[in-house]
């Protein structure tokens, strides 16, 4: 069989999860599109264990991490989806913007409201 | 044009079908759905790549375990059972940008990489749960191991973060 | 004794932190004596035959990979620079201990004035082009600090202004000098002013010229990069006034001096028209601005961009006598600016505004000594001959006339009559300064106003000044007998 | 020996000063000023009797290029000058004794005075032109002081500081002269550069002279930097008689005849002097016969006479020029200090308010008598023997002997020489009626402190002609001499004769309309005020301007627009986890594409 085929569907999919990722709203359908990029991961681990033969089985024993470590993810992750959900009734990612720089811009570095002004 | 890759690009088709509604469809639960269509199709690739184990693992733990979380968790955020509107963010343009920008890399370097290379499968025997088992028992012990203490924490993580009783004891103000 | 000359004030001013903010200012007046002492020791035992060769070197390494030697050492060219900074320093915390005026924060305040007194002796005494970056870089941020604490009303921005400008320069300069290390992979100064530019070619040397004298050129400051100047000056204390005017200026054309000039003469060759020429529009805009300046500080600041227009139109000559008159330049600069300055803080103290028309005049009626000698510095300031600033202009004007082979004699014919034109400007402010603060009747304000004259600590911070300025101005072999041997060496290599 | 001797006779006026100045409140007034000046005349006429060129020398600092040199350099020309300024120091120091007593600022006057003498000595003396430059310069900036020595009046400052400026302005072009001349000679020593003169090129030697010119027009104010002069006037009248008299617009003679080769290599700067000299001469001997103020009066004569020894220069009579400096100087001081002593009796020096004084004050009036006899050139008084010598030597260059200007510049000074004698005599004689005629009003006489400085140069203003006749080039020449003599009693004739007509009446009014126009000499001071003043001050203000709004702002500008950008990428920085993803997964999606396509 060639390695084409499942190297590109791997790609493929991943892009999906990229897509999924990026522009899902709702917590828990980004954490679907995380499960499909590692799935296209994973395929890639099988896919190159299987071309080159490996002797210590490696793409197929790290395919059974990830998997196992996946799972650990998801339970996490949902753990924390539940939390967010529990103190602020809505897990839309977009609106979780703790981390947004809310002051008004300043123009010159270290300038006070005052100066500012003044300097108008 | 083998056999096996008949078999195998129908598959993948339905794989990427499905994933692609994951990420497109409107209604919560039937993302969940499709995510196991998708991840089962999956594991029927890697039965084709003779990796046996790996494909029952898959159904086990993904279809099984991972998807009965995630609707588990669709049910415990209250999400409405039909349709939504509001399930895909502003980001959706830049977000297909960036994808297909992806995709079209990544194909074309895979596709420019291995156009000739392809996989001799063997008698299938390389994927069997004895070949894995014993080759992560001899080598991947410690590994496995550190495995086993990452799934310990993970769930005494996720029992902390979901019980209220064992939370962060005087809330502050600031928070809203 | 060089490394003494770093370490005295360095540890000075780790150990006045832990001193009670009252004897802050005392241990000021200590540790910038000791250091000012090492540098007389230093003059006294310089072996004045060989100026052109750095003594009292060091030579150890410090981070071998990217070449940085800690290679101090002085020549002729930096010992009269060296004295100077460790006499002002030593003025400035002389100052500073007066019981008249205490400043606030006494301990963070001579903690920065000995760290500025570090960098600033460091980069006298480098050898090596990293080192001297490093120590140019030092004296910055306790310049800021300096500005931004204890200045005047808008000092937060002068002195953001400040420490802006200047690093954007040293920016510049720092890539420059990593030119030249890219090119050459050494960073001994001794070695590259020996090599001359061999090895350059023309477009690397007039490229590392144009970045090396282009970063200099913000802190000399040339015009028209000198806006930082005047806002930085008025809004400063009076030491750190006396300091930037006195000192930090003086980092910058000794860097032209050192690196750019000898380093690189082709570059020079190529570039020295268009710095005399920023030096000579400088000395009458300069001019011209304090001419109609309502600021005494302001005024002053705007003098030292002439006074420096001057020390690079000698440096812009490229020949010995004129860098000789920049040197000297350099120093009778940093004693009568410095002493302007210190005179104006005394009167800032006393009337308590600079404002030349709030001061109104009649400073010889109400204060005879100060306004003495404020005209006696004006009067230096102006290049009276027998006072230091005499021969620094006149012999930069000197250079000018016979500028360096490969210069157009013409064009620097040109800047010879405009600086020329420039004195006489010069002149006329300072005049008509005196006119408007020294001369003239006591407004009516100020008549019921009481205040002392020159007190004896300040004519304890002040003397050293006024007898310098005249002995420089008689016998000004002092600086010149110094610096000619270094600058004969210096520009041999080309 | 003569070279040692003459080294004190500088230096004994510096200490002077350099004691008076911060000693000079516990002293006894003037004790110190005098006694350098004294020491310092003794031994310039020591220097002077000895008489044979000398000069010593030591290196002041080297340069890079020529060294500087410290040293004196005795001839007979700076000999006599010398001996001509010490002892018109010494009869200064004495008067302003008495002038300015109770005076606060006196013991720094003093010490002033001394300076200045020192500085002028140092031009006189000094072997280095630098040196030369240096005195000059410093008398320049006494003179600053002195003229503002009544600072709290603002007429004094903003005379000094006029004065100060535009000998200042003079002064470039001497310095620039000086480093023409130094660098084709190689050496900044004036026997050295006399010795190269012959060597050097044309183009060389007239830039020099040129340069020179300016100098000396400035420092001798001449046409078109004279309008400093009259306004210095408002220094004490001893200040005048010093400055104005013996020192410093003296100095402008004297460096001419200095350099005199260098002129002699190069007629065209000759002819520029001559002509220069001509409009001032006259302009002034008008300006001075309009004039209201007894000391303006004697101000305008002093640049009309100046003019009257350039003119002798420019002819070739520099030992005319010299002689006509000398007996300039005894005069010119006698008048001025004479002038001080009217004005401190009578308390202004309007000439309005002046007149019958010569009963009141007889030694004043017989002094000044002699003064003024001198400045018109009335034998035998020195002024006719000293100006006769002037007229006969441009006599001379008219008839085309010694022909160094052109034969019509000769002419012009020939007869402009004549012209001002004529005119010297009818101010003179103006002044003199004016100020000691008329209605008598009460005064008294000055204390002995005053007059017997008065006195003491009375005798050489009247003497020192008769006494030059024992040297043969010194001597008049009958043809020039009646012509002079026909011209100075026509000149005072007239105002003898108008004063005849009517007693009491000034006889400026001859002039008519054009007096105002004369007193204001041409209003070129008015000139000055309105364009080089103007655009300098109007300059200046369009610098700060600028350098506000455009350096200023160019800086803060690119700061606050190198914020604003920040401010545009800030935007960017809204919190959206998800907008930080994409960029950051486009980023890398560049990087591999990149990565890709380069490789």
């Amino acid at each position: 069989m060639h390695v084409v085929y499942p190297v590109v569907l791997a790609a493929l999919l991943f892009s999906v999860g990229v897509y999924g990722v990026l522009a899902r709203r709702n917590a828990i359908l980004v954490l679907m599109s995380v499960e499909l990029m590692l799935n296209a991961v994973n395929l890639n681990l099988v896919t190159f264990d299987a071309w080159l033969k490996d002797t210590l089985a490696s793409g197929q024993a790290l395919t059974l991490f990830v998997i196992a470590i996946a799972a650990a993810e998801v339970g996490l992750g949902l753990a924390i989806v539940l939390l967010v959900f529990r103190n602020r009734s809505s897990i839309a990612v977009d609106q979780l913007r703790d981390l947004a720089d809310r002051d008004a811009p300043s123009a010159v570095p270290g300038e006070t409201v005052a100066e500012r002004e003044a300097a108008r | 044009m083998t056999g096996a890759e008949l078999v195998f690009v129908p598959l993948g088709a339905v794989a990427l079908g499905s994933s692609v509604l994951v990420v497109t469809t409107d209604q919560l639960v039937r993302a969940a759905l499709w995510l196991v269509v998708a991840l089962g199709a999956l594991a029927g690739c890697f039965l084709l790549l003779a990796a046996e184990l790996v494909a029952w693992v898959q159904v086990l733990i993904y279809v099984g375990a991972v998807v009965v979380l995630l609707l588990f968790g669709i049910m415990l955020t209250r999400a409405p059972i039909g349709r939504s509107v509001d399930l895909d963010s502003g980001n959706r343009v830049a977000a297909l940008v960036v994808a297909l920008g992806t995709a079209g890399t990544l194909v074309t370097v895979v596709v420019g990489g291995f156009r000739t290379a392809s996989i001799d499968l063997g008698d299938g025997s390389a994927g069997s749960a004895g070949t894995v088992g014993a080759g992560l028992f001899r080598y991947w012990v410690l590994p496995f191991e550190l495995l086993s203490v990452l799934l310990l924490a993970a769930l005494v993580g996720a029992i902390v973060l979901s019980r209220r009783d064992i939370g962060p004891r005087a809330r502050d103000g600031g928070e809203d | 004794m060089t490394v003494l000359l770093l370490v005295l004030p360095l540890l000075g001013c780790l150990a006045v932190l832990g001193l009670p903010p009252k004897r802050a200012a005392a241990f000021g007046v200590a540790v910038t004596s000791a250091t000012l002492a090492t540098a007389l020791l230093m003059a006294a035992t310089f072996d004045y035959h060989r100026s052109g060769f750095a003594q009292f070197s060091v030579n150890a390494p410090w981070i071998p990979l990217i070449d940085l030697r800690i290679h101090l050492g002085v020549d002729g060219i930096s010992l009269p620079l060296v004295v100077l900074t460790a006499l002002l320093c030593a003025l400035c915390a002389g100052y500073l201990a007066r019981p008249s005026g205490q400043p606030e924060r006494p301990r963070a305040l001579v903690a920065l004035l000995l760290l500025t007194e570090v960098g600033m002796l460091g980069t006298f005494v480098a050898l090596n082009l990293l080192l001297f970056f490093v120590f140019f870089e030092v004296v910055l941020v306790p310049m800021y600090a300096v500005i931004a604490g204890w200045g005047g009303q808008r000092r937060a921005a002068a002195a953001r202004q400040f420490i802006l400008y200047t690093l954007l320069g040293s920016g510049v300069l720092l890539v420059g000098l990593l030119l030249l290390y890219s090119r050459t992979s050494t960073m001994d100064m001794v070695v590259l002013v020996g090599r001359a530019g061999t090895g350059l070619s023309h477009g690397v040397q007039v490229l590392g010229f144009l970045l090396i004298a282009g970063g200099l050129a913000v802190k000399v400051p040339v015009w028209p990069l000198h806006s930082w100047l005047p806002d930085a000056h008025t809004q400063a204390p009076t030491v750190g006034s006396v300091l930037l005017a006195g000192v930090l200026l003086k980092m910058g054309t000794y860097g032209m001096v050192r690196i750019a000039v000898p380093m690189l003469p082709e570059g020079a060759v190529a570039l020295a028209p268009a710095l005399g020429a920023l030096g000579v529009a400088g000395i009458v805009y300069a001019a011209l601005a304090c001419l109609a300046q309502r600021d005494l500080k302001r005024l002053i600041a705007f003098s030292s961009v002439g006074h420096m227009g001057f020390v690079l139109l000698g440096i812009a000559t490229l020949t010995p006598v004129g860098i000789n008159a920049a040197l000297l330049g350099n120093i009778a600069h940093g004693l009568i600016t410095g002493l302007l300055f210190f005179l104006v803080g005394g009167i800032a103290q006393r009337y308590g505004s600079t404002d030349i028309d709030r001061i109104g005049g009649g400073l010889l009626a109400k204060a005879p000594r100060l306004g003495s000698l404020l005209v006696f510095a004006a009067v230096a300031s102006l290049g009276l001959p027998g006072l230091a600033g005499f021969w620094g202009e006149m012999l930069a004007m000197l250079s000018a006339f016979r500028p360096a082979g490969g210069l157009n004699p013409a064009l620097y014919l040109v800047f010879l009559a405009v600086a020329g034109l420039g004195t006489v400007l010069t002149a006329a402010y300072f005049l008509v300064m005196l006119r408007r603060v020294a001369q003239g009747v006591v407004p009516p304000r100020w008549t019921a106003e009481r205040f002392g004259d020159v007190t004896a600590r300040e004519w304890v911070a002040w003397t050293p000044l006024l007898v310098l300025v005249l002995a420089i101005g008689l016998w000004p072999r002092i600086v010149l007998g110094v610096t000619d041997g270094a600058v004969r060496v210096l520009l041999r290599g080309g | 020996m003569t070279a040692a001797l003459a080294v004190p006779v500088v230096l004994a006026p510096f200490l002077a000063a350099a004691v008076g100045l911060p000693l000079g409140r516990r002293l006894p007034p003037g004790i110190v000023a005098i006694a350098g000046t004294a020491v310092s005349a003794v031994l310039a006429i020591a220097v002077a009797v000895s008489s044979r060129p000398a000069e010593t020398l030591a290196r002041l600092t080297p340069t890079g290029g020529i060294a500087v040199t410290v040293g004196v350099r005795v001839g007979g020309l700076s000999a006599t000058v010398a001996v001509m300024v010490t002892l018109v120091a010494l009869a200064v120091q004495v008067y302003s004794v008495g002038y300015l007593r109770g005076d606060p600022r006196y013991p720094s006057y003093a010490a002033l005075v001394s300076l200045f003498t020192a500085a002028m000595l140092t031009v006189v003396l000094s072997a280095d032109l630098l040196l030369t430059y240096a005195g000059w310069e410093v008398m320049g900036v006494c003179s600053y002081f002195l003229i503002g020595h009544h600072w709290e009046r603002p007429a004094a400052s903003s005379a000094a500081v006029k004065s100060f400026l535009m000998t200042r302005f003079g002064d470039v072009g001497f310095l620039f002269g000086v480093f023409v001349l130094g660098t084709a000679a190689g050496s900044f020593r004036i026997t050295d550069v006399l010795a190269a003169v012959p060597t050097m090129s044309h183009t060389t030697v007239l830039a020099a002279a040129l340069l020179m010119v300016v100098g000396v027009v400035g420092k001798s104010a001449q046409f078109p930097l004279h309008s400093w002069l009259p306004d210095a006037m408002a220094g004490p009248a001893p200040v005048s008689a010093l400055i104005h008299a013996a020192t410093m617009v003296a100095a402008g003679v004297y460096l001419v005849a200095l350099l005199f080769p260098v002129f002699l290599a190069a007629p065209l700067a000759l002819d520029v002097l001559a002509v220069l000299a001509v409009v001032s001469m006259l302009g002034a001997a008008l300006a001075a016969f309009a004039s209201a103020d007894l000391k303006r009066v004697l101000a305008y004569s002093t640049i009309s006479q100046l003019s009257l020894m350039f003119a002798a220069l420019a002819v070739g009579g520099r030992t005319a020029a010299i002689a006509h400096l000398v007996s300039h100087a005894a005069f010119k001081a006698l008048l001025f200090l004479c002038a001080g002593a009217v004005i401190t009796a009578v308390g202004g020096g309007l000439l309005t308010d002046l007149g019958g004084l010569r009963r009141a004050m007889p030694v004043t009036f017989a002094t000044m008598t002699v003064g003024f006899a001198a400045l018109a050139g009335f034998p035998p008084t020195s002024g006719f023997f000293s100006k006769d010598l002037v007229v006969a030597a441009a006599g001379h260059a008219a008839s085309g002997e010694a022909a160094l200007v052109t034969v019509a510049v000769a002419w012009l000074v020939a007869v402009a020489v004549l012209l001002t004698a004529g005119v010297t005599a009818a101010y003179a004689t103006r002044a003199w009626l004016l100020t000691f005629f008329g209605t008598e009003r009460p005064a008294r006489e000055a204390g002995p402190v005053l007059t017997g400085p008065l006195l003491a140069l009375a005798a050489p203003a009247l003497l020192l002609g008769l006494a030059a006749l024992r040297w043969p080039e010194l001597r008049p020449e009958w043809g020039s001499a009646l012509a002079s003599v026909a011209v100075v009693v026509l000149g005072a004739g007239v105002v003898l004769a108008r004063w005849r007509a009517a007693p009491g009446r000034d006889p400026a009014d001859l002039l008519g309309r054009a007096r105002p126009l004369l007193a204001s000499a041409w209003h070129t001071d008015d000139l000055y005020e309105r364009t080089v003043a103007r655009a300098v001050t109007g300059l200046a203000e369009r610098v700060v301007a600028v350098d506000d709004r455009v350096v200023g702002r160019a800086v803060t500008g690119s700061g606050r627009n190198a914020g604003r950008l920040g401010g545009l990428i800030r935007l960017s920085q809204n919190g959206n986890p998800q907008l930080y993803l994409t960029g950051l997964l486009a980023g890398v999606l560049l990087i591999a594409v990149g990565v890709v396509v380069l490789a």
